[in-house]
């Protein structure tokens, strides 16, 4: 099987459905001429084979690029648009929570609006808070929008290739972490339908509920435990919205133990939805107190220590769950 | 330019039907119940949305704002339709979903509407986008109001239009006020259309009492939109003879400004110059003034008798 | 005791504010001369009496409100600026997410920002989604503020009056439903501090936590409940952040069972929050499952049955205490 | 307008000390590990911050962008303790909480930096506002690119500045690029001057490679605010000659282009004009480059030996 980062598989994604699609275009700042010319990154050489009417740089405009998706989709085309960091979707978001997700309902159902937004996330880079603040649990909260968080690079792929066929608009937060890390990716097509929580790992004695580069943490922490005879069983979210509460709630009856994980910072994250979900539909399976693991109430630090200090790790995550088991 | 007399009569159609339509809704408002919500009238500004929707091809799109019946009556919506709409009732165009304030028609490409100010503009450009990635040969409309002109989703749209000569018109209808501020509260600016040069388009300001100098104003910037030349800007120089919603007892609008500005009621003025021009005679605009009286009496008929969604369809329609 | 809506105590606070400290100048859209100029609502008068360089009718532009206050707030006024309506945060998001709440620490303590965003919120006006959609779990998720929903007219007074005072930008949330309806308001200057929830009725049963207008649901379906001999116990949070766990878990430990209600759509909402809390640090006294009461996943439609159906209401708090009674 | 020797030679030592700051900085990153996220500097475009401020007095507030270091050191930052930030260190003067691109000098009144592209304008705008509100006899002057004016919050900040009259100069630095787009890729002007009109202020342009005009240009703008009328426009016409950070291959930048720009480097024009003006000597230019030299040695001394924050410390100033 061929390896891909994370960005190379959202670019063979866009790819195949350009190809598929004429009516899908892409749009953002420095989609196809960029700072970063790098064969690893999400639109890499899409310019030169698409040429400029179907990748469009735009102006540094978030709010624009964002509109331009709203009325072109409603249009009949499918944009997927990138919203550069996911800080900079304040600037998009009027036009996401306001007009993408509530356009089509104020319309009684008459207008569709088949778009995309992909956005970069993770801290780790040291840009600082302005560029690294993960919000998944804004969009999240939207009736109306859907949202993917990849974990690994074939389901970047393949839940990719669903967005862009789905007629609703999907907000897709990809981790630059995972950018430059290959992981097996599937040669022939397949698409990874949008909803579907998975077990990454199966296990019998506590349930980790993560998403996105926190994925890899979990693994790592379950590696670990696994020595010491602990069988930690991983749900992969990939989609936050719609929730997938049948394998989460499922995976708590087996294990009886929960402890989510995610980069975001703690207080206010979509951890607590989980926790709300397992409590009201799970509750009589629970053998233990819960724990979250995630970023402290801080904006992203820029300095290394600090910023390391910030993303939550495998340790973390282990000390966690030994004090549940 | 030669405007045929269908049009003129169109035009002078399109302001009788949507007066009498938003002092019926107005009439209604003052009935306890009727009505929910804000009701957001455009009334004297008429010659803004029917001259400008005369001037486009039913496949041309218009986006509209809170202040939208004129502006989707002039593109064809169907009365009934949108009565029963601000009504909240099942049958609405959008079944009850939007109210009056935001009705959305897309069979008569008025995709949508946004009470979000400001919010129109970057939603044309997309699709204008769309008919521009499509060769289409059509064009966008955007209605949006000297207060929106603050919004910096406006300017970042300009700019794309500008830049992307998209076939986007933009009418800022400057009616004096934007809610309780005057333009002199809330810009440094006398004309709005100032802005147009910092994106590379034209702006004209027209009367915008004048439905057929807005026409003309449109007609022209189509033809440019069309041409591949992209975007125009539009200032229609008007006037809000109501309070911004229907409880505003419009302390703030000094009574003689008023008045003068309702001695140039677009609607008699089109009238005139009409019957002067032997394109109508005087019967019939009293024809015509019939005729949208019993539209609207049918229309407000249909909604009351319409029932009202029923709670669990709200569930409805929220995705695909 | 004099018997004031929320609007009229949210006035007497800014008009004490103002007479206190010359620093402190408010602005938005129509806060000096308005289209409603009701003497219920919050900036009635105050234009007349402070007159135009202390309130400031701003052009139809959030971000540069946003803006306003914080470059204001950090030359040492105390703005006080207005966002008319909850979802038109949005425009004013990245202002105050990545700038507000942010700049402080990117300076290393050095900078302060002492301003405050009032915000109206709430359905049940016929308004839709684009005028009325709840988000305080946007900025309750972001470190570098502080959040406050009052659900009294008392509260919202003593809180905006703490607002105006705190060195941290404060999000201050009103909602609309409470301006019209009289409640007693004490005479004499008070503070209330921003951080402690209050129970708004003490009870042994079951924990009600709450906030917003929803507090008056709460109270009207705790009064009807007491008639059937349950007692309900109501922690009103008035704060979301900081939130005070320390009350929650105190009264959870007391009745074990916990429900949470807010006006915000269900999934995502800050109830997660709250169940997480109780979660992992009251498991042990829970004898029941959480059940959580608030609006559909639905964007707030327009239709009156609809926008009655979508607000939670008093019959559906009971039936989700006796399910888990 | 005459310009005085000390204000000459400040200008050049700026734009030296800046130059050599950053030259080092481009090394420093070289080396893995030593210099923590992405560098942005503004090699070739030092005649903006440094001749701008000149024209300020210290009790001026700037706010600048992610093309910061510049603008800070002209306006009197110390180099040690900027150098101590970018190296993300305790004794930087943010505590290791900004780094390069997010540095807070508020003890020069350049009290913050914003990286999010049009941001810095609004902020500028609220911190004008209370120079004016407080009677303060100080302006503000705000930084933002060419890149940046296509951003809302640009427009909102000058239709705000202009109604209000606020004491504040945009200084745009327009040095062709936005990211790897070229200015006609991101808007169809080629002068962005032509959107002070918009909005009542006068708008200039100057060769930003000049810092004896740019001097001149804000020193005219400052007096304006102070009298009470409110903002300037000045658009400085400059060019990045380095790549957007230093990751960038400027694959995308002509190399002809490059070269050409190059040649105008606005350091050693000055020092030409200074030498022909006898302000200088060929010697001091010298000297002040072996200072600058030096300088830099030591802040970058001072920043390797200063320790990092402890992780824990992450937990403070959030909140006050
Ligand atoms: C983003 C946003 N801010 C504020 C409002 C509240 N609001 C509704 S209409 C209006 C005034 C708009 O003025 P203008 O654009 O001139 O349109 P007009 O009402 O005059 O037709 C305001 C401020 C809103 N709906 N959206
Ligand atoms: C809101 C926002 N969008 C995008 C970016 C990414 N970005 C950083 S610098 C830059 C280009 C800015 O160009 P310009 O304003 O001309 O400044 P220059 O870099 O040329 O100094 C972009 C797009 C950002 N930091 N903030
Ligand atoms: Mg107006
Ligand atoms: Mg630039």
């Amino acid at each position: 099987m061929q390896k891909l980062g994370m960005g190379q598989a959202v670019n063979q994604a866009l790819r195949e459905e350009m190809h598929r699609d004429p009516g899908v275009f892409i749009a953002g700042e420095g989609v196809g001429v960029s700072i970063h010319p790098g064969p690893m990154l999400p639109t890499y050489g899409l310019l030169e084979e698409f040429g400029p009417k179907r990748v469009r740089d735009t102006p540094v405009s978030e709010a624009a690029i964002a509109g331009l998706a709203v009325g072109a989709a409603e249009a009949g085309l499918r944009p997927v648009v990138e919203i550069m960091f996911n800080p900079f979707f304040t600037l998009a978001s009027d036009m996401i929570i306001n007009h993408a997700a509530k356009l089509r309902y104020m319309s009684g159902g008459k207008s569709t609006f088949p778009l995309v937004v992909r956005m970069k996330s993770g801290a780790g880079f040291g840009a600082g808070s302005q560029h690294s603040h993960n919000l998944e649990a804004w969009v999240a909260h939207c009736p109306g929008l859907k949202v993917v968080m990849p974990g690994t690079a074939a389901d970047a792929k393949g839940l990719l290739k669903s967005a862009i066929r789905d007629d609703n608009p999907v907000i897709f937060i990809e981790h630059m972490g995972l950018y430059f890390a290959p992981t097996p990716v599937p040669e022939e097509e397949y698409l990874t339908p949008i909803g579907p929580a998975e077990i990454k790992r199966p296990g019998t004695d506590v349930t980790v509920v993560t998403w996105s580069s926190m994925l890899g943490v979990a693994m790592t922490a379950a590696e670990r435990l696994a020595q010491e005879g602990v069988q930690v069983e991983i749900v992969d979210l990939r989609t936050l919205a719609p929730l997938d509460k049948k394998t989460i709630l499922a995976s708590v009856a087996k294990t009886g133990r929960l402890v989510v994980l995610h980069e975001a910072n703690l207080t206010g994250g979509f951890g607590g939805e989980i926790a709300a979900v397992v409590m009201e539909e799970g509750f009589s399976h629970l053998k233990a107190p819960l724990r979250r693991v995630a970023a402290p109430d801080i904006p992203v630090p820029v300095s290394p220590p600090q910023e390391q200090f910030y993303v939550p790790n495998a340790e973390q995550l282990i000390t966690a769950i030994k004090e549940i088991l | 330019m030669a405007i045929s007399a269908e049009k003129k009569k169109e035009m002078l159609w399109t302001m009788i039907l949507s007066r009498r339509f938003e002092d019926e809704l107005m009439e209604l408002c003052k009935i306890e119940g009727k009505i929910h919500g804000m009701m957001i009238l455009a009334t004297g500004q008429e010659a803004v949305g029917s001259g400008a929707c005369a001037a486009l091809a039913p496949e041309d799109v218009i986006i509209t704002n809170h202040r939208s019946h004129n502006h989707l009556l002039a593109k064809g919506a169907d009365a009934k339709a949108l009565m029963a709409e601000i009504f909240c009732k099942a049958t609405g165009c959008n079944k009850g979903k939007s109210g009056t304030l935001h009705l959305a028609v897309p069979e008569v490409n008025a995709p949508c509407t946004s009470t979000v100010v400001g919010a129109g503009p970057p939603i044309a450009a997309g699709q204008a986008f769309a008919q521009q990635y499509k060769r289409e040969k059509r064009v966008t409309l955007c209605f949006f109001g000297d207060g929106a002109a603050a919004e910096g989703s406006v300017h970042e749209a300009m700019n794309l239009a500008g830049l992307w000569r998209l076939p986007l018109i933009f009418i800022c209808e400057n009616n004096v006020y934007a809610g309780a501020q005057r333009l002199e509260e809330h810009t440094p600016v006398a004309d709005l259309v100032s802005r147009a040069a910092g994106y590379a388009m034209p702006g004209v300001i027209v009367d915008g009492n004048d439905a057929l100098a807005v026409y003309e104003a449109v007609a022209t910037a189509k033809k440019r939109a069309l041409a591949g030349e992209g975007p125009s800007f539009i200032e229609c120089k008007t006037y809000r003879l109501r309070g911004h919603g229907e409880a505003d007892p419009q302390l703030y609008q000094p009574k003689d400004e008023i008045s003068a500005w309702q001695e140039k009621c677009p609607i008699p003025r089109l009238r005139d110059t009409l019957v002067s021009e032997g394109v109508i005679t005087a019967a019939d605009f009293q024809a015509m003034e019939k005729q949208a009286q019993s539209m609207v009496e049918e229309a407000v008929r249909f909604a009351e008798d319409s029932p009202y969604p029923s709670p669990e369809e709200a569930l409805e329609d929220v995705l695909v």
